[in-house]
């Protein structure tokens, strides 16, 4: 649990943000230049804000009233830093040792040696940093930073430059490692879909100020509603994984089960579903003969809308939100308590490890 | 008249000695003066670098001043030592040292200077505490300006004169170095004595130079960046 | 800086007699309206920067044997009229608390280290040799003895208090008014005669000019004030000589 | 024109790529250590190859055989580095001038102050780059290669931090820079559609070498069916605008229109239009009451199937591929010829300016 | 005996065009030192770095050899300056600069060998050929060693005193520099003249190191960095 209350005046930017992150993870979400960066280094103690305090697990590491201020090197947080910042006259290898070393041997709780094979690293751990490729440099800053079994674990948009294949695996580890160890994170990103799948609160900052907080969902309908600062609303759903075919894949959902694309998964393994509001088209009656495979019905409980944007909340079971125009809302003769059917594809669909 | 070799002896000894005291000491002036704010810090600036703002021969009767009993430290040493420091090897290595620091502390400097604080902020958030963090970031990130000055000073200390001879006389077999050693053949008119200690000199100067550029290899594996702009 | 310096003569003279030649050679330009040039240094620097690397001095003033011998040998001295011009002695000194020594033989039964000046390279260092080897001292305090690069350090050692007693000449003894020092005897003899030599140097450009200072010094009371205030004795043969008109 | 052919061996990677850029916008993709940047490298004339030869506008700019090797500051290539290269001791307006005061006025195509302008660094002008945020620096690294009003563009991830919006709005900017001086852009990206709409050209680079060089659509479908390279496939559409209300905005392309949220763009002006093959519903007959307001009836020219995925090439005036599953395929009975309806909402349309 | 004034005055414009020659050379040297491949490179560091290995007297000595009327590059002078340079304020300001180019060089070396070339590279690419590249790129990040460069060469060449007196004779109002005058003074026991001279090497020292600061200062708009580690 860390709880933080940060002010900070520069010429052109004030920074003033406030907040509580538990045990999960937090995203934080915000334009180029909102303070996002700030936050975390804040955090991380390799900035000391103006004025505040900074509590973790009950411990007062900053606090200008009181005059603490515990060094970084005490507080033992692990930080990925936006441009990686590895050190250059290291190997990979003794970049990754570097903080594990000084991490007496009970408290170390992550394998370096699982962490550089996750991670796709083995192969580059006698090249130097100025040999690596910019994906290869910020994979190091990862492990580097997990190596020391951190008590919070910062990252600073650590997946920019990879491909989606190395983005999925490396949100999965990031995931698992939280799940078993129980780091909190805070994952700064650009990206809905990057954190939506692996976050249990997500703070959006703009102008050095929060905007809002809350379950990610909650907050994603917001931003979305607003327009600027997420790509779109995505539904996270928890679930476990049902049958398997060989091109599709069930996954059970409260009372109801959706078709995803073939995944790698045993039966009964639990995981995060994550659907675009925009991919689901709404029907007032059951629709028949479509590609679409998922075919859900359900009631309206809510209908927003702002900037010609409409959404609808529908129960299916679970609570679902669509994403439509104000047009087909009123052509389908759509409203609050509407039996209406819910169609996607289960292309649609991102399964993602619990 | 003492011999070649226990004069290139005494002379590397007293060098040695002399960068073993300005390398540490220069050290941690330079990371004072590179990282830290504090009161007095031109002060210690311009004190350290004196030496390089005076003729040698007044850094030499400094010292003789200092060394001397009239002196607090002078009448320190003069209990610890036994007697008076002055005109003892010791007396020429810290006429040595003292002329050194300056070069020593100026490279230093500058390349402490140099190194990201990034890279030091993230050390520090990786659990190394600012000890470490110096002697495992800062200061291999420095090596060139380090072993640079290094050298500036090691040599410096071999080729010193004007103050070793003021405070440390210029006595064979005791205090008399390679240049003391060069001088006086040359004002004795011994030209062969005086070139055979000088193209010693010259030697010394390479071997320091060749270790200097080796040290530098040794440890640029920093840079091995494989850019070739024509 | 002046728009002829070749017209100027350029003395070589022992840093010692900076003082005292630089006043005399304003005093000569106040009467003749000629300037005189100077080169201070180390006598034996001096001499080696003429004989051995062509320096472009027009006369040389030295304290010693060996530097003017050394321009004797390369042939740059004129016959004869090259003797001593001026006079110096040797002095011991010691710290304010050392008490006054009757002789030498007296520097063997006390305590302390002695600063004299490397025989090899400091002149006053060769005398304050010989004086001791003749006074039959040498072998018992050569273990104290400590060897400075010129006189002025010997000095130094002993007004910083990092000896006890220190060989210096007795002109150095006059022209520091420093109290930190006490004069404990002027040792009279047993070494060879302390002088200075004033000559041209032969085939130097100016070398008349030289010959020219070099008369008005020996023949102008005031010049001669001025060297005697510094505690240098004149050699009377000479002065007496050049006071009945020229010296060949 | 760019043709090259260019060959490295490093310890653990050796490197042999070749292929013509035209005057379009070519992307590069591939996974993180493939061998992008170095291409861009090379181009740049910032890395020299073991062996090989690069040719601009019919220049030889490069060539081992004949010992050929234009420097850099002869290329006029403007390149914007993976980690931005900014000049530390620069402010930002000197960074961006620095170029551009070298350039002859008369070859001068772009305006600083527009650049600034439209990059949103109007405010950043006097900052120096230690006082920038990862985004701010990325834009300003992209504003100073453009000053010098290159004859080659190359960017190497230059969106990777940034938001949505931003990520729009220079997409766009660079679109148009692009349209008016006709510079070859070579645009390295993981990021599909962050390159679809731009690219006219795709190059797929893997371990060194080229995996495929083609127009974005065939080789993202090529990458799509593969599954490990690309997120997913985007058909690209080109189209002018038609009417809009407040909430939607008609796109006309050939013979069809497309309803996509509402755009700000006038009546008549010419856009490209991105469609994830993923969120097109396949029904073989009408369907009615849907909330999606997209069907468009056509014909299946040509089905493909690979690793478990299956996408349909549609004839509805253009062609548009759509992903399904086997499932959907064999259930709806839909093989090649088969007349069928495209189902897709307009919010699944992203529109850019063409 | 010349007034102080025109001692300092003297002292300050031998410094000064001692140092106006060896900036410029030190940097072309540190270069193709720093950036460039090339056969000889070791040996030309050795030459550079020698007057530091030798006692400032010898390399007094070695100049005046080779100034003098005997050698060849002695003549050459002496037909384009119509005589000797020994002996003149010339001299003084060459000995100044060869014994101060070591300091320099170093210093430089390290200082350039230190900036980035991926900056370097970019620059290069944004059209700037590679001799403004390196004025506008590598020169002002390496600032801080070049100006530690500069200022250990100034403050060096004004404390330049054992290979002077050799080539340069010390001659007031034409040669002679402080540490010269501080010298003959201390010789002729004019110690209240020596010390007034002393001190004035340490202000003129202590002006140098404000000015260094200050450049400093001036150029450290580059590392602004907020960052407060404990
Ligand atoms: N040293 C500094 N001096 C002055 N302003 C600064 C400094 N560092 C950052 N800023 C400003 O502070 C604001 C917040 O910066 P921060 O790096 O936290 O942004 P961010 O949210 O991480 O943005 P991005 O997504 O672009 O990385 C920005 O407007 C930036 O320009
Ligand atoms: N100086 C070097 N020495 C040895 N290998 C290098 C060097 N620089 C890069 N490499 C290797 O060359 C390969 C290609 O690197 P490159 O930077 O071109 O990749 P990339 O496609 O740009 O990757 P990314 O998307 O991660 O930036 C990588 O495997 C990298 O590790
Ligand atoms: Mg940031
Ligand atoms: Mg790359």
């Amino acid at each position: 649990m860390i709880s933080f209350d940060l002010r900070i005046d520069r010429r052109g930017f004030s920074f003033d943000v406030s907040g509580q992150f538990d045990e999960g993870v937090t995203a934080v979400f915000g334009p180029s230049g909102a303070g996002k960066t700030t936050l975390l280094n804040c955090l991380a103690g390799s900035m000391r804000p103006d004025s505040g305090s900074i509590e973790i697990d009950g411990e007062n590491v900053y606090s200008s009233a009181d005059g603490i201020w515990v060094r970084p090197e005490k507080r033992r947080i692990g930080t990925v830093y936006q441009d990686g910042a590895l050190f250059p006259h290291l190997s990979v290898r003794r970049n990754i040792d570097f903080g594990w070393k000084l991490v007496p041997a009970e408290q170390r709780r992550l394998d370096p040696l699982e962490i550089v094979e996750l991670l796709g690293l083995s192969d580059l751990l006698e090249r130097m940093p100025s040999e690596l490729s910019g994906g290869e440099r910020q994979r190091v800053a990862i492990a580097r930073a997990l190596a020391i079994s951190p008590r919070l674990f910062l990252l600073d948009e650590p997946l920019a430059s990879l491909d989606v294949a190395r983005k999925g695996s490396i949100l999965n580890y990031l995931k698992r490692v939280h799940d078993e160890f129980k780091i909190p994170m805070v994952y700064v990103s650009h990206s809905v879909t990057e954190v939506v799948s692996i976050a249990s609160h997500a703070m959006l900052i703009r102008d050095g100020s929060v905007l809002g907080f809350d379950r990610p969902s909650a907050l994603l309908l917001t931003a979305a509603l607003d327009g600027s600062s997420v790509e779109r609303f995505e539904n996270i759903l928890h679930g476990v994984v049902g049958e398997s075919t060989d091109q599709l894949t069930t996954i059970e959902i409260d009372r109801i089960s959706i078709s995803t694309r073939h995944q790698n998964k045993n039966p009964g393994e639990k995981v995060v579903v994550s659907l675009g509001a925009n991919q689901i088209i709404l029907a007032p009656s059951e629709p028949n003969q479509l590609s679409a495979r998922n075919v859900l019905k359900g009631r309206v409980k809510e209908i927003w809308s702002s900037n010609g944007k409409v959404f609808a909340e529908v129960d299916v079971g679970p609570e679902i939100i669509v994403e439509l125009t104000e047009s087909a809302l009123n052509e389908l003769g759509i409203s609050v308590r509407s039996d209406v059917f819910l169609i996607f594809k289960s292309s649609s669909v991102d399964v993602f490890d619990a | 008249m003492s011999s070649d070799a226990s004069i290139i002896v005494l002379s590397f000894q007293i060098a040695l000695v002399a960068t073993g005291v300005t390398l540490p000491v220069g050290m941690l002036i330079a990371w004072l003066l590179a990282r830290k704010q504090f009161h007095g810090k031109f002060a210690l600036d311009v004190f350290v670098s004196l030496p390089l703002a005076l003729p040698p021969v007044v850094v030499g009767y400094a010292l003789l001043w200092l060394v001397g009993t009239h002196s607090w430290f002078g009448s320190l040493g003069e209990s610890v030592f036994g007697s008076t420091l002055a005109f003892t090897w010791i007396a020429a290595a810290l006429a040595a040292a003292v002329v050194s620091l300056p070069l020593v502390v100026r490279s230093f400097t500058a390349a402490l200077a140099g190194v990201d604080p990034r890279l030091e902020v993230a050390a520090r958030g990786l659990g190394s505490g600012s000890f470490r963090t110096f002697f495992t970031i800062t200061l291999p990130l420095a090596y060139r300006g380090v072993i640079a000055g290094a050298l500036l000073g090691f040599v410096r200390a071999l080729s010193e004169f004007g103050a070793t001879i003021v405070v440390a006389g210029n006595i064979p077999g005791r205090t008399q170095t390679i240049p003391a050693a060069i001088f006086t053949r040359i004002s004795a008119g011994d030209s062969d004595a005086a070139w055979r200690l000088t193209i010693v000199s010259i030697l010394l100067g390479v071997m320091a130079l060749a270790t200097h550029n080796w040290l530098l290899k040794l440890s640029s594996t920093v840079s091995r960046d494989s850019s070739e702009v024509g | 800086v002046s728009d002829n310096d070749e017209n100027i003569p350029l003395i070589f003279a022992a840093a010692s007699l900076s003082d005292v030649l630089e006043d005399s050679a304003e005093l000569y330009e106040n009467e003749t309206e000629k300037r005189i040039e100077f080169s201070f240094g180390g006598s034996l620097t001096l001499a080696n920067q003429i004989t051995q690397l062509g320096a472009p001095a027009d006369g040389v003033f030295l304290v010693g044997d060996t530097a003017i011998s050394r321009i004797s040998a390369a042939d740059m001295l004129n016959g004869d009229g090259n003797g001593a011009v001026l006079f110096n002695q040797i002095a011991l000194i010691g710290t304010n608390n050392s008490l006054p020594l009757e002789s030498l033989t007296d520097l063997a039964g006390r305590e302390g280290r002695i600063a004299i000046g490397n025989p090899e390279l400091a002149p006053a260092g060769h005398y304050a040799k010989q004086a001791m080897m003749s006074a039959g001292v040498w072998n018992q305090l050569s273990d104290r003895l400590v060897l400075t690069s010129d006189v002025r350090s010997a000095m130094a050692a002993v007004t910083s208090g990092n000896v006890d007693f220190a060989f210096v000449y007795t002109s150095d003894v006059t022209s520091s008014q420093n109290n930190s020092f006490k004069q404990l005897t002027v040792i009279e003899d047993g070494y060879d005669q302390i002088f200075y030599t004033f000559a041209p140097i032969s085939g130097a450009a100016n070398h008349q000019a030289v010959t020219d200072f070099k008369s008005f010094l020996l023949s102008s009371k005031q010049a001669q004030d001025i060297f005697n205030a510094a505690g240098f004795q004149w050699n009377v043969l000479l002065t007496r000589i050049t006071d009945t008109g020229g010296h060949h």
